[in-house]
């Protein structure tokens, strides 16, 4: 276990750095620079030499990627080019706002697919599988951009209930959370059903009944606790997924979160806030997968050891 | 084959609808009824069945019905040309990683999981940055994460075929590695590989389509039906038809390719049967 | 009928298998499992139900639990009587109170039987609180004893580890004592010992019968393997395609088996004279989707007659040997040749 | 061409049902449009218009209310705060800062920080009398030093001020005592009051800002002189402030509050999907809005706890050649892709109406504009086929202009923000028409705009200003080659007639050179004029004293108070 948490450890380590590296040199070689931003787009040539030099984007790439690394060593992390706030301010904001988006639709998936997925499975064929199935169906192809445009023009536009975008109070958080949800809740059902069929067809499933154990326990306290190991080693995935495919759902509903506010930094061109972002994007998409491996062993007790 | 997947009414229905879609993209620059770039400013925003239109018109008059169609021929494009290519090198790094193992692998599989630590859509937001909108950099993304995907599934199917007696008898009989691979392993290797690659043209697709709608992938006046979306947002309270024709559109064709994805997992591998 | 009036049956009797059928019924076909078994057994009584896989022994005894593989399992004939009521006509729910408290089943998979989440002990709790409502501490020191008494080492600490740290043997004990922590009347044993490596097969026969002795109740030993009955049982039935083709106390059995199935059966048993050739049945057993008009054994048997192909044989006693039964048109002298 | 109903006729009566106009102005401009008169006084007595008159007479006699926090949405993002060096000065603007001068519903100058102003002989020295007791936010007294550090630094090629071409007259500006302001020019200037009064110009302390330094300021610290004190800056989503309560009040003639704000506080939100706004404001999320999407316009104005203003807008979207790519060079060439331009169909079907076609460089809603620049710039593709075979380029069989084997496709650069897409399609489908290849590319703005610097064959650009023939100059003097004269359009002729009207004594001579301008321009086509969008603005019956003004492209926010 220990030599595990080592080698990712190191893994994060090598990826986050190959990150770093290529945001530097990807924000820098793409047209434009964040002076379009800062000064007025009729600013004279002048202006504009004097702010870059400021900034120091008149070194060549790799000088400045040196300056950069050095900063972060003395612990000067930056700040934003254009707002000034400092990098750590800006990705606790918008990182927060995004783990409390991708945590809400995770939660809102897991609380309906978990049992969906075991009615499913439990009453095989019955009417309520073949439903709950074809909305997995239904949940996986619908674009979640197209179906906040639905929610929109239903909630917002016609029934006048919730705000159409923005963030604040929860009711700004229900509609893109739901949305958001809609794609995972799809997947866990299918798999939980899946899973929980596998397991109800298991030899301790049989030796329980032959205890006389009640059905309802065998189901909910055996069966559905060992069909949800795959959904955990799952879980990794949608998080780093939800953060990331987020973008989408954040851009519809301008819920400023971290990939809606990655695109907004990287059009601006401000430099120290995109690669802030990308590389939080990528240590949590990162660390979502380590943590999923090690519920993984908290779970399963044959995992634990060794 | 055949018989097997129309053995399940859904999974049939799903590769009917596939085919037809599909065929139906192909042929837009020969089925679609105008150019799908062609405006007519003063006949815009007509409803469905208008006359002359079947699907109507957008903002700029533009025949929607061939910009569906064009659409779609782009969603294919995009989805089975990446998969293909990314499935293409995928496998070929996931079968030299399984086959060979040692170093060769524990290379191949560092790389593999470098790229697959990478956030899909950081990976786009950045190509879009460097390279400007447009598919290349769309595609170049899908790419360049999927591959890993591949190359995953594929070298632990290889790790496990490698064990099998006729790969070891044919190793025993001398032949060198090259013709067992592609002889021996490969055959057996390709079903998982094929089932992960359905799911992952319906997804390139949904991508695409997302990318297009938020005005960071195909440019105008090129037709995506996720750019279509995009636009026909800001009238969606004139004309409520131009955002929910595309969006149908997209649905059916993902949805018919995860139904068909289903279907050739039943089939190939059946460990992992839903039912 | 004929089977039913000669099923013995009395005030010593414990349960009765009466015509008991079994259908397992698939998408397409219907495999005839078990066909008008009828078999009782006594009090602290072991029989020993023997044949090959498939010829209906574990679906005879999962037939008495209520535990056929839903949804294609079903009875379809005859009855199960327990006590004074049938089995098979009991709701779900009051079979359950039977289960694991009067009729206790261990099963051929140590490895895979267990819920692999949960530790042995909670699992063992978990029998006893299925059925008597202790507290969680009382309930822990009887399965502590329970664990003691199938002599697995140091119980308490055993009884905090998870299925995965046990050897396939301290598992079967643990699955033992599992299913005797109630002290069952009667215990379905279905090749308890299969899965295992010899030396402890042995142990677990032995427990078996240790614990028989002291609980004083009765075993149903299912195994293909005649050796392990002949060491335990009081009788044995011999099973074919679904049906009782031989019955006899043990002894007996094995001096003058008639069947020429139970006699080839009894020939493959490895003997310290006999390990060079070891006699094998020729053949495969036959399919039990489409019942045989005649003797199922025909196909197979080396003393095969007209009539066996187009008549299907009773069980017939043998006169003078009390509970000794077989069916056969053409029963042959046994010589251990 | 222009009648009752039309987009400019709609503008005019907005603006007089607004009080933006006297009725005599009225009179004159709908004149102007060819109404006849006795059409005119009908109008005048249309019940609808006297209603909302008196409407909008009643709210602003009932008693205002303290308190509250104005909600208002925006269809563009918000900048640094900076005036000298924005990238565009937001409404903030009005609320954060003051100006020496500024224009009242009449277009007229009225004294803001300066309570009087006065003109040498010789035209060349400006006097300007500023108003005691005006201070900064920080407490630091408003003097005309104050001022005279602000216009000074504005001067300096290095401040990055847009405004440097407006202000190349100026030699110097003064301040010879503490309410008195000097500014010293190189030649008579009649645009002066112009320059001085745009968000650009506005006043902002120096001390403050030199410490923090140019680039930084207005980033977490503001210190002007406005009835608001700055609280935040999220680009991208908002900007708010609160009452500064010391506000030592306003000396504006048309301001009825003399004294500190009505409001708690003021939040612009940034809402850049076009459909939302209207949304936004319909889901009570917004108290104002600027900027509905025009195909939602309509629907708002059914409704009936909403006041729509819709104003003419000191802009104007076109498209710019690149003289140095093709032959834009060449006149004819760009006429013609002048003349395939459907702009009538472009205003009807794109903005639904809600603007008007541009055939002169300057807005048609601007006071200075003149009408005969309509002789040109008419939409006809025959014209544009004329024009480009006497150029010398013929259709070849892909139905392509050609000339000496070289095909004339060229790039049109646009920003991706969805209408400047659209446009652009519109575009490369009229120019299709004529035989002209477009390769549209859309990008970022940051994209976007160093392409234009470096060059690129086309483009497209909306400017928007006070006094547009000033941002004209900007965009167009040769001497502003490469940035911003995109287009690198070289015309003597506009050239002189931008000297002319930079030289202008009285307000007479500004409005010939003005008129001389336009004419040039129209004919010359620096650019290509397409269209000016309507500037309509949304605010809930619960909202008083809301008085946007076209001229100050932002209404002030005294007067603003909201009803509970």
């Amino acid at each position: 276990m220990i030599g595990f948490i080592l080698k990712r450890l190191l893994y994060t380590i090598v990826v986050m750095f190959i990150a770093s590296v290529a945001i530097f040199y990807a924000l820098r070689v793409a047209p434009g620079d964040p002076v379009n931003a800062i000064l007025n787009p009729t600013a004279m040539e002048q202006a504009r030499a004097a702010l870059r030099a400021r900034l120091g984007l008149d070194l060549p790439i790799w000088e400045q990627y040196f300056v950069y690394v050095k900063h972060i060593f003395q612990g000067d992390t930056g700040e934003s080019l254009l707002t000034g706030k400092t990098i750590p301010h800006v990705l606790a904001t918008y990182g927060l706002r995004s783990l409390v988006l991708a945590g809400t639709a995770l939660l809102i998936a897991y609380a309906i697919a978990i049992p969906l997925g075991v009615l499913a499975a439990v009453r095989r064929n019955s009417i309520w599988d073949q439903a709950a199935m074809f909305f997995a169906n239904l949940g996986m192809g619908i674009p979640s951009f197209w179906l906040a445009l639905l929610l929109i023009l239903l909630f917002g536009a016609t029934l006048h209930w919730l705000p159409i975008e923005g963030s604040g109070d929860l009711r700004h958080l229900i509609l893109p959370a739901s949305v958001l949800s809609v794609e995972s809740l799809a997947v866990t059902m299918r798999l939980m059903r899946s899973s929980m069929l596998e397991q109800l067809g298991q030899d301790y499933v049989r030796t329980l009944r032959a205890k006389g154990v009640r059905g309802r326990r065998i189901i909910w306290v055996h069966v559905v606790r060992n069909a949800l190991i795959p959904i955990i080693s799952l879980t990794g995935l949608r998080i780093g997924w939800l953060i990331g495919y987020a973008v989408i759902v954040e851009t519809v509903f301008r819920w400023p979160g971290l990939g809606y506010e990655l695109v907004d930094s990287v059009i601006r061109r401000d430099y120290p806030v995109a690669q802030g972002l990308s590389l939080l994007l990528t240590l949590a998409v990162l660390s979502a997968n380590f943590l999923a491996n090690m519920a993984y062993a908290v779970v399963d007790p044959r995992l634990r050891k060794g | 084959m055949w018989r097997r997947l129309a053995a399940n009414r859904l999974v049939l229905l799903g590769t009917v609808i596939t085919v037809v879609i599909v065929t139906l993209g192909i042929l837009a620059p020969w089925i679609s009824p105008d150019d799908y770039a062609k405006q007519d400013l003063l006949s815009s925003l007509e409803p469905p069945l208008s006359k002359g239109h079947l699907l109507g018109t957008d903002q700029l008059g533009r025949d929607t019905l061939s910009r569906i169609l064009h659409g779609i021929r782009l969603s294919i494009f995009v989805g089975f040309v990446i998969t293909a290519i990314s499935l293409f090198f995928g496998g070929l790094l996931g079968l030299a990683a399984g086959y060979y193992r040692g170093k060769v692998d524990t290379a191949i599989s560092a790389v593999i999981d470098i790229f697959w630590g990478f956030p899909l859509i950081l990976v786009a937001v950045l190509l879009v940055g460097a390279l400007g909108p447009g598919l290349l950099a769309l595609m170049l993304a899908v790419g360049l994460i999927n591959w890993a995907g591949f190359a995953r599934v594929m070298r632990g199917e290889v790790l496990a075929l490698r064990e099998r007696e006729f790969v070891e008898a044919a190793r025993a009989l001398g032949i060198n590695d090259l013709r067992i691979m592609w002889r021996h392993v490969l055959p057996h290797a390709v079903p998982a590989t094929l089932v992960l690659g359905s799911y992952y043209v319906a997804l390139a697709i949904i991508f695409e389509a997302g990318f297009s709608f938020i005005g960071m992938g195909v440019q105008p006046p090129n037709p995506s039906l996720g750019q279509m979306i995009g636009e026909a947002r800001n009238y969606m309270l004139v004309d409520s038809w131009l955002m929910t024709i595309p969006g149908v559109t997209i649905a059916v064709l993902v949805i018919a390719l995860n139904l068909l994805g289903d279907g050739l997992r039943d089939i190939f591998d059946p460990r992992l049967k839903d039912n | 009928m004929t089977s039913r009036d000669r099923a013995e049956s009395g005030p010593d009797s414990l349960i009765d298998l009466r015509g008991l059928s079994v259908e397992l019924r698939m998408r397409k076909r219907t495999v005839h499992a078990v066909n008008a078994v009828s078999l009782s057994l006594a009090k602290e009584e072991t029989l020993g139900l023997v044949g090959e896989s498939g010829s209906g022994k574990t679906m005879t005894a999962l037939a008495i639990m209520g535990l056929l593989p839903a949804p294609f399992g079903k009875v379809v004939a005859g009855e199960v009587i327990f006590d004074g009521k049938d089995l098979t006509a009991l709701s779900d729910s009051e079979l359950r109170k039977i289960r694991g408290n009067q009729i206790s089943m261990v099963f051929q998979e140590p490895m895979t039987s267990l819920d692999p989440l949960f530790t042995i002990g909670s699992q063992i709790v978990e029998a006893i609180r299925a059925h008597r409502d202790l507290g969680r501490q009382e309930a822990k020191e009887l399965a502590v004893s329970m664990l003691e008494r199938v002599h697995i080492p140091s119980p308490r600490q055993r009884f905090d580890s998870y299925p995965h740290e046990l050897s396939g043997g301290m598992r079967q004990r643990a699955m033992i004592a599992t299913a005797l922590i109630l002290q069952p009347e009667l215990l379905l044993a279905d090749e308890p010992t299969t899965a295992l490596d010899v030396t402890v097969q042995a142990q677990i026969l032995d427990l078996i019968a240790e614990l028989k002795s002291e609980l004083r109740m009765g075993v149903l030993l299912i195994t293909h393997n005649l050796a392990v009955v002949r060491e335990v049982a009081n009788r044995v039935a011999v099973m074919y395609a679904g049906e009782i083709v031989e019955i006899a106390p043990t002894e007996r059995l094995f001096e003058d088996p008639r069947h020429p199935y139970t006699q080839g059966l009894i020939l493959s048993i490895p003997t310290s004279r006999r390990v060079s050739h070891l006699h094998v049945i020729p053949g495969r057993p036959p399919d039990l989707t489409r019942l045989a008009t005649g003797c199922p054994f025909a196909p197979r048997c080396p003393y095969v007659t007209n009539r066996c192909e187009s008549e299907h044989p009773r069980l017939e006693p043998v006169s003078g040997a009390d509970g000794h039964s077989f069916r056969c048109w053409n029963p042959q002298a046994f010589s251990r040749a | 061409m222009t009648s009752q109903g039309s987009p400019e006729f709609e503008n005019l009566v907005g603006a007089l049902e607004q009080n933006l106009i006297s009725r005599r102005q009225f009179v004159s401009r709908a004149a102007a449009l060819g109404l006849s008169l006795p059409a005119i006084s009908g109008i005048l007595a249309s019940p609808g218009v006297a209603a909302r008159s008196r409407r909008t007479g009643r709210a602003a006699a009932s008693a205002p209310r303290v308190g509250g926090t104005l909600r208002e949405g925006y269809d563009l993002d918000f900048s640094r705060m900076d005036p000298i060096n924005t990238s565009w000065y937001d409404p903030g603007f009005f609320a954060l800062y003051e100006a020496l001068i500024t224009l009242d519903p009449k277009a007229k100058f009225v004294p803001q920080l300066a309570q009087s102003w006065s003109v040498s002989a010789d035209g060349k020295t400006w006097t300007f009398k500023i108003r005691k007791g005006a201070k900064f936010q920080s407490g630091a007294p408003l003097t005309a030093a104050s001022i005279a550090a602000v216009y000074n630094a504005i001067v300096n090629p290095k401040s990055g001020s847009p405004q440097i071409a407006m202000w190349a007259p100026v030699i110097k500006s003064v301040a010879t005592g503490p309410t008195t302001l000097q500014i010293h020019l190189k030649h008579p200037y009649a645009n002066l009051p112009n320059v001085v009064a745009t968000g650009y110009s506005r006043i902002v302390n120096m001390a403050v800002r030199s410490k923090l330094g140019a680039t930084d300021y207005g980033k977490k610290v503001i210190d002007g002189s406005g009835p608001f004190r700055f609280v935040d800056w999220v680009p991208g989503d908002h900007v708010s402030v609160k009452r500064w309560d010391a506000y030592p009040g306003s000396i504006t003639p048309f301001f009825k509050n003399k004294g500190k704000a009505y409001l708690d506080g003021i939040n612009w939100r940034y809402i850049q999907e076009a459909a939302s706004r209207a949304l936004a404001i319909e889901n009570g999320e917004l108290d104002a809005l600027h900027g509905p999407a025009p195909q939602d316009i309509g629907r708002l104005k059914g409704n009936s706890n909403m006041v729509v203003t819709q104003l003419g807008e000191e802009s104007v979207w076109f498209m710019g050649l690149n003289f140095d790519r093709m032959e834009f060079g060449d006149v004819r060439v760009r006429q013609a892709v002048s003349h395939a331009i459907d702009r009538d169909a472009i205003v009807k079907k794109l903005v639904f109406g809600y603007g008007t076609p541009a055939f002169g460089p300057l807005p048609t809603s601007d006071p200075t504009y003149y009408k005969n620049v309509e002789q040109f710039n008419q939409f006809d593709p025959a014209k544009s086929k004329a024009l480009m075979s006497a150029a010398g380029w013929t259709a070849g069989s892909d139905g392509i202009l050609a000339k000496g084997g070289n095909k004339f496709s060229f790039e049109l650069a646009v920003t991706n923000e969805s209408f400047s897409t659209q446009l652009a399609s519109v575009l490369q489908a009229a120019l299709k028409d004529i035989g002209m290849d477009v390769k549209v590319n859309a990008y970022d703005r940051a994209t976007h705009f160093s392409k234009l610097g470096s060059g690129v064959d086309s483009f497209t650009f909306k400017y928007l200003w006070p006094n547009p023939y000033d941002v004209y100059i900007v965009l167009t003097a040769s001497s502003a080659i490469p940035i911003p004269n995109w287009e690198h359009a070289k015309i003597p002729a506009l050239d002189a007639a931008h000297a002319k009207f930079q030289s202008a004594r009285t307000p007479a001579q500004l409005l010939a050179a003005s008129r001389n301008g336009q004419m040039v321009g129209a004919e010359q086509l620096p650019f290509v004029p397409i269209f000016t969008p309507s500037n309509v603005w949304v605010n809930t019956k619960k909202v008083h004293g809301y008085l946007p003004l076209p001229w100050n492209l932002y209404p002030y926010y005294n007067d603003v108070w909201l009803e509970t």
